[in-house]
């Protein structure tokens, strides 16, 4: 409803630079955390940046389909299954050694 | 014009809470940050129709996912305590690695796009097409991608219950051990 | 198999109870309320006679207390609450003699424990119904029970040595009749004799 | 379609003279804007007008279920009680607590009151007294009335208390996995509606309600959402995250004046749009009882407003909730999962292959006799 009584619609090139700045943000995140959850955290964001230019691209590009809405879809259903392994393993990670720090797993098996 | 405000305000919230959940030097804060985020990802997906998109979003997201984070937060941080960084130059040398690969894509995307500008104004998607195309075989539909989802779903949770799970009776070292 | 129908007959069992649990309160909705709306309802209010709200101490027409001023209740008192002054007095026959000036009863630090009342020798004060007691400063709550210019009341020496003992089923409360009155003292200290004597 | 019965006391009528007024003396932005503006105001007093409602209702019908009077004292049988309560939260002080994480502790009720206002927003009211008819309106609610579980876990998280923690950690348990067996009864009966947009969901019950359409199916549906919806409210016998005996106030002990207003005023209102949820998906939402054939009846039945009907259903349901509370004991936290994981996800499960049996062989009600329940 709100966007049919618009006329001039978004540019598409705001929705990339928004999603460009959240996957770099991310990207900084991955590579300066140490924290487990917080690289977690830093793909998330890298995920939504991706879901997002899916969702744009559908839209703006290639209006008569819905493979960009099929994708962000299946990356979401993605993300969670990644999340839920992944904060497994930390929560085992935690058990063993007492925190969930990236410098700690050196070795897969003691 | 509403739409635009709409949407600036969302791109800042996305932008500065992004930047901020990177930073934070509390994980919870990290996650809250992050949750701001991904509701005003919702919020662009409401903006551009994609209404189930949305509800998909938020449900996933912020239901599942963000709950999923606090839980293991809660179970695995002190409240209040800060996080290590790394060493500066680390820091530094990965800063310059994201702006560089912000300007280089940004450069790239300004350059191209311009040309490609077009926008029809597409309607909410009916849930009627939404569920013919996801159970459809045909061209355009996904119902082997969707079966394979399904079974990758399984696959986590019986995994995750698997790694997370508790081995009875002993001492959890020892256990692993013996294996 | 006998255990999915366990699982089965589980169901049911608890659909069961529960419904039986909701058809209890559904009756319970329906039950006379048992509110009392107090300040409306002062005319019909019940007290039960045991409960213990002011403590008094009965004087009779004559201004006449039975308190001795032996300040056994201020003894007594867990807390504290009971301040007994006594003053000397000069009797008609020239001798002195402790008697009661001031019996201070703090509202605000008692307990209603009855210790008072049950260790009295003489049956001086007890409790009453009166339980509206709210006022709007502290100072208030300090009673003073015996009432201005009142006096310990005056044993009869004759009529105890004439009648020996009165009835055993003697009343407990003091009783505010004229005629009975000495009765009723007379019925007092001999039961706080007998007190002494246990 | 609905227009052939006459509809005097509907609010529709009034909305539509406002539009068609405001339409003649300006441009159709700013009379949208100000529409905006009234609509938002308007489920804004709403809310709490519910709120301060239900807050009175619960005290009533609780005492009497206790052979107890309830609030009598402030004007006739006590009815201003909830606003000069209202009135006190509001002029509290809200006591600053040392060695929290102060953003955190001040945004936590926000989340849980804007998740149940989002939810509120998509309520259908009556006729065309809906603010958002989204076409995933089912699933919209669910998605959004999840949000609330992040403000919960994060009071408690940040209150650096205790019990507020484990209060949270309970009701986050409790409300991820009751959501999940909320969510598929309510998609039992998109199963059977084939829409999950309120106001055709509302449309298609016409003539039989949902709860009757599908028999068997829709009856167990009913009850296993009615259940998940008392759970994910934290009420009735599984309040265990606020278990005051064990708990003190559970996640919001630390919370005091406003700030406790807000999570007061969210569980109230979470209890009504459950209510309400069930109300339209199940019993036929604001739909006047109507029978096929019977103009007259019809007719009659059409006089009395949408929305009163929808008040009507939904204050049934609010009362069942209130009885289930005051009958049954807390739940302990391993039966509480128990009941979930072993009874209620298992036979919902079942119970949608149920409905897709009845719906493919053609066995609901509306498709057996479609002359008496058919649209």
């Amino acid at each position: 409803m709100l966007v049919n009584t618009v006329q001039i619609p978004v540019p598409m090139i705001a929705y990339l630079i928004v999603s460009l700045i959240m996957m770099f943000a991310g990207v900084y995140g991955f590579l300066t955390r140490k924290n487990l959850i917080m690289i977690l955290i830093s793909i998330e964001l890298i995920l939504n940046a991706v879901d997002i230019n899916f969702a744009v691209f559908n839209r703006y590009l290639f209006p008569a389909q819905n493979e960009g809405l099929f994708f962000a879809f299946f990356t979401i259903a993605i993300a969670a299954c990644e999340t839920a392994v992944a904060i497994a393993i930390i929560i085992n990670v935690y058990r063993r050694f007492g925190n969930a720090e990236v410098d700690n797993i050196n070795t897969m098996q003691e | 014009m509403a739409e635009q405000i709409i949407f600036y305000i969302l791109a800042i919230v996305i932008v500065v809470f992004s930047i901020l959940a990177v930073s934070s030097k509390l994980v919870i804060r990290s996650a809250t940050y992050l949750l701001f985020v991904l509701i005003a990802t919702a919020g662009l997906y409401l903006l551009l129709n994609f209404h189930y998109l949305f509800a998909v979003q938020i449900a996933v997201y912020a239901g599942g996912i963000m709950v999923l984070f606090i839980m293991a937060i809660f179970l695995t941080h002190k409240p209040g305590a800060t996080m290590n960084q790394r060493m500066s130059w680390k820091v530094k040398s990965s800063a310059a690695l994201a702006v560089s690969g912000l300007l280089i894509s940004g450069y790239i995307i300004i350059k191209n796009v311009v040309k490609v500008a077009g926008y029809l104004k597409g309607d909410e998607l009916s849930m009627q097409d939404l569920g013919h195309s996801m159970m459809g075989t045909q061209k355009y539909q996904y119902l082997l991608p969707f079966e394979v989802i399904s079974v990758l779903l399984l696959a986590c949770i019986v995994g995750a219950i698997l790694i997370a799970r508790k081995e009875t009776g002993n001492d959890p070292k020892e256990n692993v051990k013996d294996k | 198999m006998s255990s999915f129908l366990k699982y089965i007959s589980g169901i049911y069992t608890a659909l069961k109870s529960l419904l039986i649990g909701l058809t209890v309160t559904w009756k319970e909705l329906w039950t006379k309320k048992v509110t009392m709306q107090y300040p409306e309802n002062r005319e019909t209010l019940v007290i039960s006679d045991r409960w213990r709200a002011e403590l008094i101490m009965p004087h009779d027409d004559n201004n006449e207390h039975a308190c001795t001023a032996c300040g056994i209740c201020m003894m007594n008192c867990p807390n504290g609450t009971i301040n007994v002054i006594s003053k000397m007095v000069e009797t008609e026959e020239g001798k002195q003699k402790k008697a009661l000036d001031k019996h201070i009863w703090d509202y605000g630090m008692c307990t209603y424990c009855n210790l008072c009342v049950i260790t009295c020798p003489s049956d001086a004060i007890i409790f009453s119904n009166d339980f509206e007691g709210a006022v709007y400063n502290r100072e208030k709550l300090v009673h003073q029970l015996n009432k201005e210019g009142s006096k310990l009341r005056e044993k009869k020496k004759e009529p105890v040595a004439a009648t020996p003992k009165p009835q055993p089923t003697a009343p407990k409360e003091p009783v505010t009749q004229k005629d009975e009155a000495p009765k009723a003292s007379n019925d007092a200290t001999d039961k706080a004799e007998n007190k002494t004597d246990l | 379609m609905l227009l052939t019965y006459s509809q005097p006391l509907e609010l529709t009528n009034v909305s539509k003279a406002l539009d068609t007024f405001l339409k003649t003396y300006m441009a159709d932005f700013w009379a949208y804007l100000i529409e905006f503006v009234i609509v938002g105001v308007a489920i804004i007093a709403t809310y709490a007008i519910i709120a301060l409602a239900l807050i009175y209702i619960e005290r009533k019908i609780t005492a009497f279920f206790q052979a107890r009077l309830g609030p009598n004292r402030l004007g006739k049988y006590g009815w201003i009680q909830s606003l000069a309560d209202m009135v006190k939260i509001l002029i509290k002080e809200i006591i600053h607590i040392n060695n929290v994480d102060k953003f955190l502790f001040y945004t936590a009720p926000f989340f849980v009151i804007v998740a149940s206002f989002l939810a509120f927003g998509a309520i259908p009211f009556g006729q065309g007294l809906q603010a958002v008819d989204f076409n995933i309106g089912v699933f919209y609610v669910t998605a959004v009335s999840s949000l609330g579980i992040i403000g919960i876990l994060l009071a408690g998280w940040s209150s650096n208390n205790k019990y507020s923690m484990i209060g949270a950690m309970r009701s986050g348990a409790q409300f991820v996995s009751y959501e999940l067996s909320g969510a598929f009864a309510l998609m039992t009966i998109v199963v059977m509606s084939g829409t999950m947009q309120f106001s055709e969901m509302v449309e298609g019950q016409r003539y039989v309600w949902n709860i009757f359409n599908g028999h068997i199916s829709s009856i167990i549906a009913f009850v296993i959402y009615m259940i998940c919806g008392h759970a994910e409210t934290n009420r009735g016998p599984f309040d265990l995250p606020e278990a005051e005996s064990e708990l003190t106030a559970g996640y919001h002990t630390e919370y005091s004046g406003l700030q406790f207003g807000f999570f007061y005023l969210a569980e109230y209102l979470n209890m009504f749009i459950i209510a309400a949820i069930a109300t339209t998906v199940f019993l036929g939402g604001w739909m006047p009882v109507q029978i096929k054939g019977l103009d007259g009846f019809n007719q009659i039945m059409w006089y009395i407003p949408s929305w009163a009907w929808f008040v009507g259903k939904t204050g049934v349901l609010i009362f069942m909730s209130l009885w289930v509370r005051w009958s049954f004991p807390r739940l302990r936290i391993d039966h509480l999962l128990n009941l979930e994981w072993k009874y209620l996800l298992p036979i919902n499960l079942v119970n949608i292959l149920v409905m897709v049996i009845i719906v493919l062989a053609g066995l609901s009600l509306s498709d057996l006799f479609p002359k008496l329940f058919g649209i």
